[in-house]
């Protein structure tokens, strides 16, 4: 009795012209996942790697162990939460609309996945250092980096920190955090397993934090990062921002028959949780919860943050093709700025006014630093930076063929 | 005959395999429901089915080693690599593996494979959408390395390559996907379909790898260049006001050596443009070859006109690629000395 | 109240000077774990996963639900799988000689592991492939590979079926179902998921295995292989030799935290078990189950054959250099041959007497076809391969520029 | 003074380095307990403890990209990679992450790195313990790509790469680890105990990256070599009888060009040896340099001696080797012509 060997091809729930479908997602109630202690051992952590860390409910009241665990000055955190979160809609809006008019060549947005690097980042210490993606631009803003800085990379102009080198988006703030993006999918996780290494090696009670997508898990440095980190035993958070899209492709190409990527993760030994990433408070808990723990000599830790990717991969994407186009709105744990509005409203230290006047407010502000770094120059306006730019920092020190190229160019 | 970009041209050739070639595969990222990020293989899984076509994770490695192992029973695998920026990853199962088979077993497995990869700058793409790896695939025994200029030589050099019994790595120069360009970016971009190699016939023809092709013929000097390059370099031909035989190279492995020897002998000069950062690019082993082989003949230095030894910058892209005025200014050096 | 961060880093539990210590390794009894239906998930298999799948208890019997798996037709096999781990000792014995005596560059045994290929071998058809490594010869001997062959690749002479190209040990024998060995480790491991995936798409029935090292475990084709099966679910067991070392390296600088290889197979949700690799009887028996589950289109299933690397790593290593000389005797699981021969005596089907005689006809064997290969050139007595070999097979046809560099050699 | 073996040499810089620099780190396979399959590495994790020294996961692709990103905070992980022919999953990591770093980020984060790595043939390892890949990190700007020759200069260049605050390549010419090497495989090998050039001083100091040197004065034909292929060119200026001028090159990028120069200005003639394949190897760049540079005083062609493009084999590794017969050959012809 033989049966047939076919390959099998994951497919996503719903395609254009489909109904949104995430019938098959299973959402555990919010706050039923205790604090485990920070000791607690790849082996124990099944719970928490196949479940769901949640403190919102569908109410909006914020529930459960994680919620006692930030119940300190939270509400003082909310409001920055929230504050942080508005910034980055408003900066995304304001790019992505500069693209649309010719002002730069490209932009990417991380609409409905504010929570997650704005509530991990006001959980790191000053010489803590993120080793992000391109779609962790929330943590450059919760980390303060001037949006002057953040905007003149998307420019390409005298204001841009890196001279025009990079991609606009590819951002580098090593002040802020915020490790030099490259585009190369995944390289940067072990990166920053290495980095704990250093942090470790010092003694210099500093910590990294990986950044990944749930597409470039496939990717080998991710093996490259886990297994470093299972050795080794540094102080590291790898971070898994699963969006379940990577460009066109379904998040099930990447995951394979694995239940969760926290699962993955487990596989080497090292201990994971999966937590709502449009839960706010669910990001500030786990957030603080990992970096203590890491900090305090318990080693690697991985989360999964479960979210939606509600833009389009980037401005060169036209999801319409690959997705349904209402895809966003179906999505079973919403929207993480209207949750954390919500309970902030039910908490009594918001209000729909003051939510409005907060939004343009933040617009307000990050349109003056816009047109005042417009004025340094655009795509459509453009004021170039020098082309002998391209040849310092090649080397430290340039060597003779450079500067005779240099030279041959003019300069 | 149909009138076909390049983008086209190559679907089609896809196409034609897919049809006639029960063995012949294609994969890579976003390749399979969605058509590829710049739409080569936009309909094939359709028309094929998702056993033919398909998405695969993100990991340039396991696409080529998937691949190998599949060549190595008979299969032929035609793989998409996204960017050829991202074609690092599988550096290894490419020149160590693909490479190597027929010859480390005795010719007992081969592996027929042909690796995809959009090549070059010119569309902002910074430093990670922008890189021109051929010389690092020129200088692995086993490999062809194949980059077509027009739309008719991408089907055939294509059709070609996947019946090709050895691996090929295929670049598009992605910056003439669309339409030729000569190298003035602030300028309008012409769609292929007003350019006469849009010309494409609609069913099974190859272009024999090996063979490089004169694409202007003229006594003076002689350029050596493929992809993008060709058109900025008749372009700054014009502009130097020189009569340049410009040869296309369309295959850089195994090098035509005859056709360049034939040319340079004639004009005695050489010019050698490649947008590849200059030092070890392809443009060194030509300049090797072409010295050794015409020594004799040459009036004046082989020069050589390529990206700088920098990363390609976002900003300042038209400074580093190498335009008809760096070209220009290279064809009139050696023509005076 | 912080703790330090400090670096693991993983040590061996004996060093040269030290007495072995297998304190650590828990040996579950013989016979305790079933045999799961094909079917078995990856969420059902951390009992076989942590577990280790054993036959022969230590009093030499055959105990439990394996046991009775393989009832049938048992006799005959173990007669074969004996006469295949003599052989590809004396085989190992022979070729070691032969360098020792400078006669070829380069051996490197499998002592100890003779079971597993050996046993696996023997349940595979004709047209399924190996993706073997270096260490994998029992594949080749109880694949009946002539020895003629198999010696004159040792020899580089014109017995070489690979004419002289490769490193002596790195076969390539596809009618006997064994891949071209690459010298770049783990290579082979997501090529076998290829090829099993070829076998789907032609529906032929076929199946692939592939082979790796606990030490080559880490390199990233593993993650590779690993992540491609687990999407595509081709026909393809994954063969994990654990024999407790890679060069000088200790397995746990490979595992990391991992409990076990087969549990860091699991979180690719691909179903792994852990299997006594000195047992001939579990080798025979989890290799019969994993290779039809595969044949029968259950998908992709994992095997960490637990062992140990009883020789030096190769004829360039010298391990009393880094572990306990005697290391090899203390390994709880004892030796493949002694253990089965024991097992069979007991059983009735053997005695000391046509084991000495077993062991002597093979040896002679061995020697005859060795004089015979010996003949055709050695190192000490070198008969050349037409240098010209080197040009030929670089591609189907040789290019304009090969055939140039062949005739400034002289040819 | 001491009389040290190139072996030695190498693992006294790093003695030196992991003495005098806290932020200097040496990780690999092997290299901890074991002290490395080469030995480099012996007896400095029992000095300096393992958190300094220590054995890695046989994953190339980690070593460096973990290396990347201790450096970027500042340490110095000199690293082993242990053949050159297993670099290749590292290759991403280096060429796209290492080499550029510095670059994209303004110089916010740097990459002293140095990956060292075994490499070339002449000891019947095989295609895969037997390769060359300078030429694929030659093309890569932001690296600098350095081999030793002799015990003193790998000391001295091993120091220099160290302290270098940018990623260093650093090949060791696994052949004359332990004496020259002047290609007669089948003659007494000599220890370097009875060569000049291994009195290595014991303590600090440095041979500058970036400078050639000149090993052989001579005025008719000047040879470019590097690692092993110096001495092997040696024997072959005897044995063809010409008054070769043999420079060094040390450092391959960046390259010591005005050395170059000087001497091809002198003899008008050039040979260049190396055992990578010729294609594209590092050959072709140097001939490129110099027929450009010094084009109006080459009397011939420049010739190329290297591995020739196939796999490096096995049995045949001595016709695969570009022995002194090759080269004498190339040296004769060139001088004649
Ligand atoms: C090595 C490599 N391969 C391919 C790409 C092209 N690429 C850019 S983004 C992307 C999708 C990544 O998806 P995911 O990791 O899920 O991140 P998300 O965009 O969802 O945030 C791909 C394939 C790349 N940048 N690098
Ligand atoms: C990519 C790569 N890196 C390093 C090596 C060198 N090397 C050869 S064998 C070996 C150890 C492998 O150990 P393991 O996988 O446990 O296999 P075993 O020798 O124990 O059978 C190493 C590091 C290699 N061959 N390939
Ligand atoms: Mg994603
Ligand atoms: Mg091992």
């Amino acid at each position: 009795m033989t049966r047939q060997t076919k390959l099998n091809f994951p497919h996503p729930p719903a395609r254009p012209d489909e109904t949104p479908d995430f019938s098959a997602i299973d959402i555990p109630e919010a706050g039923i996942l205790d604090v485990p202690p920070p000791e607690l051992k790849a082996a124990d952590s099944h719970d928490y790697a196949q479940g769901l860390i949640r403190i919102l409910n569908d109410q909006g009241d914020a529930v459960g162990p994680w919620a006692d665990y930030i119940a300190d000055r939270e509400d003082e955190s909310l409001l920055q939460g929230l504050r942080d979160m508005l910034k980055m809609r408003a900066v995304d809006k304001r790019l992505l609309n500069a693209q649309r008019q010719g002002k730069t060549s490209f932009y990417l947005q991380c609409t409905g996945e504010e929570a997650i690097g704005g509530g991990f980042q006001r959980q790191l210490e000053q010489g803590d250092m993120n080793f992000p993606t391109y779609r962790q631009q929330s943590l450059l803003i919760a980390a303060d980096y001037p949006l002057r800085d953040l905007m003149g990379q998307i420019y390409s102009n005298a204001c841009d920190p890196l001279q025009g080198r990079q991609l606009p988006i590819m951002h580098s703030a090593r002040e802020h955090g915020f490790f030099s993006i490259s585009g190369n999918l995944g390289t940067q996780y072990v990166q920053a397993v290495g980095w704990a290494m250093g942090c470790a090696l010092r003694g210099n009670g500093k910590i990294a934090a990986g950044w990944i997508g749930d597409g470039a898990t496939a990717s080998n440095d991710f093996n490259s990062a886990l297994l470093s980190a299972s050795v080794y035993q540094p102080p590291v958070v790898l971070n898994i921002v699963n969006n379940q899209w990577a460009i066109s492709t379904y998040t099930g190409v990447a995951s394979g028959q694995s239940k969760t990527y926290a699962e993955r993760v487990l596989g080497y030994g090292i201990p994971a949780l999966r937590v709502d990433g449009n839960d706010y408070l669910a990001v500030v808990a786990v957030s603080r919860w990992a970096i203590q723990r890491a900090r305090n000599g318990y080693g690697p830790i991985a989360i999964e943050w479960f979210t939606y990717r509600a833009a389009p991969h980037s401005t060169s994407d036209d999801p319409s093709a690959y997705r349904p186009k209402d895809e966003a709105l179906a999505w079973p744990l919403g929207d993480p700025v209207e949750r954390l509005k919500t309970h902030m409203i039910k908490r009594g230290i918001w209000t729909e006014e003051r939510h409005a006047q907060s939004e343009a407010e933040l617009l307000a502000e990050v349109m003056a630093v816009q047109k005042e770094v417009e004025k340094h120059g655009t795509f459509v306006n453009p004021q170039p930076i020098s082309p002998a730019e391209i040849f310092r920092g090649v080397y430290a020190d340039m060597p003779e063929h450079l500067r005779r190229q240099r030279q041959e160019m003019g300069y | 005959m149909a009138r076909m970009s390049m983008i086209e041209a190559l679907r089609s050739a896809m196409d034609e395999k897919l049809s006639d070639d029960a063995s012949v595969l294609v994969f890579g990222e976003d390749v399979g429901f969605f058509g590829g990020v710049f739409r080569c293989t936009a309909g094939l899984q359709e028309k094929f089915g998702e056993e033919r076509v398909f998405d695969t994770p993100i990991n340039e490695s396991a696409i080529v080693g998937l691949a190998v192992g599949m060549a190595a029973q008979g299969m032929r695998p035609c793989v998409e690599v996204q960017f050829a920026d991202y074609v690092y990853p599988a550096y290894d199962q490419i020149t160590q593996e693909a490479a190597r088979l027929r010859h480390r077993s005795n010719e007992q497995f081969t592996c027929p494979i042909v690796v995809r990869m959009p090549t070059g700058g010119g569309i902002f793409g910074g430093q990670t959408h922008s890189q021109s790896p051929e010389a690092l695939f020129t200088h692995v025994a086993g490999l062809k390395v194949v980059i077509p200029s027009t739309p008719y030589d991408a089907k055939g050099l294509l059709i070609a390559s996947i019946e090709d019994p050895d691996p090929v790595i295929f670049l598009e120069p992605k910056r003439i996907y669309n339409g030729p360009f000569y190298g003035d970016h602030s300028g309008k971009s012409v769609p292929w379909s007003q350019h006469e190699s849009s010309e494409v016939p609609e069913g099974h023809y190859t272009v024999p790898l090996g063979k490089a092709v004169v694409r202007q013929p003229g006594n003076d000097i002689t350029i050596l260049a493929y992809g993008t390059m060709v058109y900025v370099a008749e372009a700054a031909a014009k502009q130097a006001g020189v009569d340049a035989e410009i040869i296309d190279l369309r295959t850089l492995l195994p090098l035509d050596l005859e056709t360049i020897r034939h040319s340079v002998e004639k004009t005695g000069r050489c010019v050698v443009v490649h947008e590849a950062t200059r030092t070890s690019g392809f443009g060194a082993e030509l300049i090797a070859e072409v010295q050794e082989a015409c020594f004799w003949h040459l009036k004046a230095p082989i020069r050589r006109v390529a990206g700088w030894d920098a990363p390609y910058p976002h900003a300042q892209e038209w400074d580093y690629f190498p335009g008809p005025e760096r070209i220009a200014a290279a064809l009139k050096l050696a023509m005076e000395e």
